[in-house]
């Protein structure tokens, strides 16, 4: 059987339909487990006393904010070459999860600021493509809902897609290129183990481990909405052109 | 070249409007389409000019047709002159064309003026205009006559004539009768059944 | 698409002064900052190429609406599909054509509006060099989102929300140049960046932007 | 005119999330300005007052020109004029539609967006009220400046070339309340003259439009 | 009351189109425009309907009269009884007048439907519906049957008929037969004189 089937709606509704509990419950698991840990059982960082525990949203949710996008661009593509409606409506699903990651990590990152930078935000590099990372989001999401047909918007959105994915690249690039900044290297990064204390890698990994199923969940469950809704969607057009 | 249908399936915004039409139209003929308001012919017009992908069948190649819609193509900014040079320099056709289509439609006296400044009427006949400068032998013509006099009707029925006995072939759309000679389909026939017209493809997956 | 490219260019002129308006936006643009922010050269001239650049930015936003909406809207669209020059054809020449009506006439005349910012005399000729080298990926980017929005009957605010955040990297590598080049450093980096967006833009966006209208069209 | 109103707040909402985008191209302005002048906050700082409002005065502009031009384009102007009820009544409405899906939300929302320029935490009341009390000048006179373009095709640049120069004085009157808020002056002169400018136009333009109206119409 | 139009001079842009028109409309009577494309009927309903003011003459109260012209007023995100409901709030009429238009137009299927999903036809119904919404007794329509398909033109004409049987008038402009009784006015006898075309009142000062 090819992968391909999946992308069946009927197919689908019913393994997601199935997969759903497990994910949700290795999600909050992973999460609950990563963070308790990490904000009751770690030590306190020399540098950053107590303000270090937001690390354990902070990360995880900007990590999952980038890695939205680049799921959507994935569906995208898989729209616009096999015609998998599936596919364009789990895009659409992720935009939102992907936007309030972003602001979920900029809220983290502005209110971990206050303590380490002294201000709520700095034209950082990071941070500045980060917003722009939020734009992005904002404009598909605006490019969306914008569109009455269906298929068209879905269309639409995934070349705004691509092109927004080149762009987005290009402004993380610029905004480095434009300022050195005062955010964090990789130095915590996942490959960068030498840098950090097991104690704080570790729950750290589980805590994105847990971000990254919690996002798996919230798309399988907002496409099935997502599903459902156009349904609606083509049910009340029925009734309006019989 | 005989223009050839078969099974044509066609849709309009998210419904498909259009199922099954099929018609051969050999060359020198005229096909007008029948139907009530909203059967459908604008929507099999358009398919046929290549706008609108077809759902399902085939159709002869856009490249061979040329449309004339309601919206007449014609730049508000722009003379009649200038409306009709640039059309011909799009469509790769030459002054001869220019002024044969003018000569036609009578254009000469409207020349000089600027689209904004004419009326419905006058409009119109520059839109007409339009199709002979294009050079393309499938005209689609979607309710051609809105807005003529009956002088320009009749001109433009000696256009039609002159088209058709130089080998061209037309598809026409108008509720009211040209005096030209034409086959006839009724659109109505080919209304899609109200639970196709939208082929939901989350149908099964949710119920 | 010789033609299309001098219609354009015509009905730019006939429906009031194409060139001078975009201009006459960066203008009032140029003479608003200063209003706005107080009249202060020690404030003003830091901030003088990025404000300048963002005035460019603008004045292209502003015109860009109507790049297919206008064709749309008389049909002539539907008929330009129909014709034999390919939709990536007329997407370039519009693009090439917004250009030359928008950022062409704006890299030409911000040597006059740089002084109403205090912009020093030795940035002027990279003001010039960069806008002339950045702005056609402007007028490449806002016609691939007008393409996007053509179908949309109020589309010019969410058109903004589109292209802007495409407009960022030009705008952060142009102001660079400029203030680089005021300041005497080397300009070379910031400017071949620059000029490999723009390549990239007018070599690759047509193809979307066709895609685009394909869309919208049906 | 309640049906006016509400018919022009509902098409604002189904065209794609009137309310939302206004503010969205607050949003982008407020990052596009610090990546053109760059990152100091020294720099930022003392031009934030002024930046916020233009970006206000650009995100009403950029929803300016459809105030009228699709209520033309499809008939219905001819036929408001028609209508029982008055001219100045129907520009009023509009104007007061325009203010409710753009200057709203714009004064509602320019806390947050404050934090990116580095306003001062206490100007910011004053920027709220500011705009609170500025943007509907900004709305009426944008509203005369759709109705004397409305007959023209490509209107939206010469549309802000008539309107930024009116915009002036509410830019320097409300800039100014929000420097002196920030440095603790008193705010009294500047906000009372932004507030006669608002009455001002509230109550008299309404006729200007009307006169521009009629006279497009014929 | 009757339309008494004397020595109407209209224009339309900067040219002066038709001069001296004059007739008298008793109610519960149409008159219908003649004249060939360009004549001058749209410019003279556009002055009757107070779009554009005449430059000499008198005419009714346009306070009295609805328009329906090419345009159809109508909003295409609006579905079509969100659309008429508009109007009727414009005009202060109710409930009653909505439903009423709807039925003449059989517009009950169409209701819900956004404008833009309509066909031409659907659409002038829409249209012309909105006339009787006004509640408006003097009716000046300008090719109201445009796309129209044969039904729908019969169900216009017995809405006109009983229009004017209630006493309203009509005017209208048309190029093809409605089979309603009808006056004529030939457009033709007024059309302005082309040396005096353009008033320029630096003329004189020049030459
Ligand atoms: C609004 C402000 C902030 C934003 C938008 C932001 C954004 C980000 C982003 C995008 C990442 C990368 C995540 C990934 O690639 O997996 C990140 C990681 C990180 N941030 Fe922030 N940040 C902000 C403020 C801060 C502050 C104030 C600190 C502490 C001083 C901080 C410390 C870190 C650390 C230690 C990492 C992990 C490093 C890594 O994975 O590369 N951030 N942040
Ligand atoms: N954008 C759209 N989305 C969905 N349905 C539409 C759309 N446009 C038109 N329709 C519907 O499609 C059907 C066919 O419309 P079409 O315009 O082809 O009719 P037509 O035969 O040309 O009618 P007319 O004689 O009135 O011009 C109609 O029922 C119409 O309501
Ligand atoms: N804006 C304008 N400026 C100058 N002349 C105009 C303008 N609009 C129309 N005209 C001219 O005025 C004359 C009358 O036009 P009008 O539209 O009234 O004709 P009509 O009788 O309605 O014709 P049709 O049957 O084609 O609709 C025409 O010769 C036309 O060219
Ligand atoms: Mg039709
Ligand atoms: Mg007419």
């Amino acid at each position: 059987m090819s992968v391909w089937e999946y992308a069946n709606p009927r197919r689908f509704m019913a393994v997601s339909g199935r997969l759903l509990p497990w994910v949700a419950g290795a999600a909050a698991l992973l999460c609950a487990t990563g963070i308790v840990w990490g904000l009751f059982f770690t030590p306190e960082d020399f540098r950053m006393g107590h303000s270090v525990k937001i690390i354990y949203i902070h990360v995880p949710s900007a990590f999952v904010a980038i890695n939205a996008w680049f799921m959507m661009l994935v569906a995208s593509l898989i729209w616009l070459i096999r015609r998998h409606h599936v596919s364009a409506l789990a895009a659409r699903a992720a935009a939102p999860i992907g936007l309030v990651m972003t602001v979920v990590a900029l809220l983290t990152g502005a209110i971990w600021g206050k303590p380490m930078w002294g201000t709520y935000w700095a034209w950082d590099p990071r941070l500045t493509a980060f917003l722009i990372l939020g734009l992005f989001y904002l404009g598909y999401i605006a490019l969306w809902s914008a569109i009455e047909a269906q298929d068209a918007a879905a269309d639409l959105t995934s070349i705004l897609c691509l092109v927004g994915t080149v762009f987005a690249v290009l402004s993380r690039y610029a905004a480095q290129f434009w300022n050195q900044g005062l955010h964090q290297g990789a130095s915590l990064s996942l490959d960068a183990e030498e840098n950090i204390a097991d104690v704080f890698w570790l729950p750290l990994v589980l805590a994105i481990a847990g971000f990254t199923l919690l996002f798996l969940a919230l798309v399988l469950l907002r496409t099935r909405t997502e599903i459902r809704r156009r349904r609606l969607h083509s049910l009340s057009l029925k009734a309006r052109l019989a | 070249m005989d223009v050839t249908v078969t099974d044509l399936t066609c849709r309009r915004g998210e419904a498909i409007v259009l199922e099954g039409v099929s018609f051969v139209l050999p060359p020198g003929r005229a096909l007008a389409l029948r139907g009530p308001n909203g059967a459908g012919k604008t929507t099999l017009l358009r398919t046929l000019a290549g706008l609108t992908p077809p759902v399902a069948g085939t159709m002869p190649d856009p490249e061979r047709a040329a449309y004339a819609a309601h919206a007449d193509g014609l730049k508000a900014q722009l003379t009649i002159g200038e409306n009709l040079a640039f059309w011909a320099a799009i469509f790769g056709t030459g002054r001869a064309e220019i002024e044969k289509a003018a000569m036609a439609f009578d254009l000469g006296p409207l020349h000089g003026r600027l689209a904004a400044e004419l009326s419905a009427g006058q409009k119109r006949r520059a839109g007409l205009a339009r199709l002979l400068v294009t050079g393309r032998p499938l005209w689609l013509l979607d309710e051609p006559t809105v807005s003529l006099d009956r002088a320009a009707v009749d001109r433009f029925a000696r256009v039609m004539r002159a088209h058709l006995d130089a080998g061209g072939s037309a598809i026409l759309a108008t509720h009211i009768d040209l005096g030209i000679e034409a086959d006839e389909l009724d659109v109505t026939v080919f209304v899609a059944k109200s639970d196709a017209t939208l082929r939901d493809p989350f149908a099964e997956a949710v119920e | 698409m010789n033609a299309l490219l001098l219609r354009d260019l015509r009905l730019a002129i006939r429906a009031g002064g194409g060139f001078g308006l975009g201009l006459a936006f960066f203008l009032i643009l140029a003479t608003l900052v200063p209003l706005a922010v107080g009249p202060r050269p020690d404030l003003l001239a830091p901030v003088a190429p990025g404000i300048l650049w963002l005035g460019a930015l603008l004045a292209c936003l502003l015109s860009l609406d109507r790049i297919f909406a206008l064709d749309a809207e008389d049909g002539s669209l539907d008929l330009l599909a129909m014709a034999p020059l390919p939709l990536e054809g007329v997407a370039t020449t519009k693009a090439l054509a917004h250009w030359i009506t928008t950022g062409l006439p704006l890299a030409l005349a911000a040597g006059p509006l740089s002084l109403l910012l205090f912009l020093s005399a030795s940035a002027l000729p990279w003001l010039i060099l960069a806008l002339l080298v950045g702005t056609p990926a402007l007028s490449w980017l806002g016609t691939f989102g007008a393409a996007l929005t053509v179908g949309l009957r109020r589309g010019s605010l969410l058109l903004s929300l589109l292209v802007l955040p495409l407009y960022i990297p030009t705008l952060v590598f142009g102001a660079e140049v400029v203030r680089r080049g005021a300041a005497g450093l080397p300009v070379a980096t910031p400017l071949a960046l620059l000029a490999a967006i723009t390549l990239g833009c007018v070599a690759l966006l047509p193809f979307a932007t066709a895609a685009a209208l394909r869309v919208n069209l049906r």
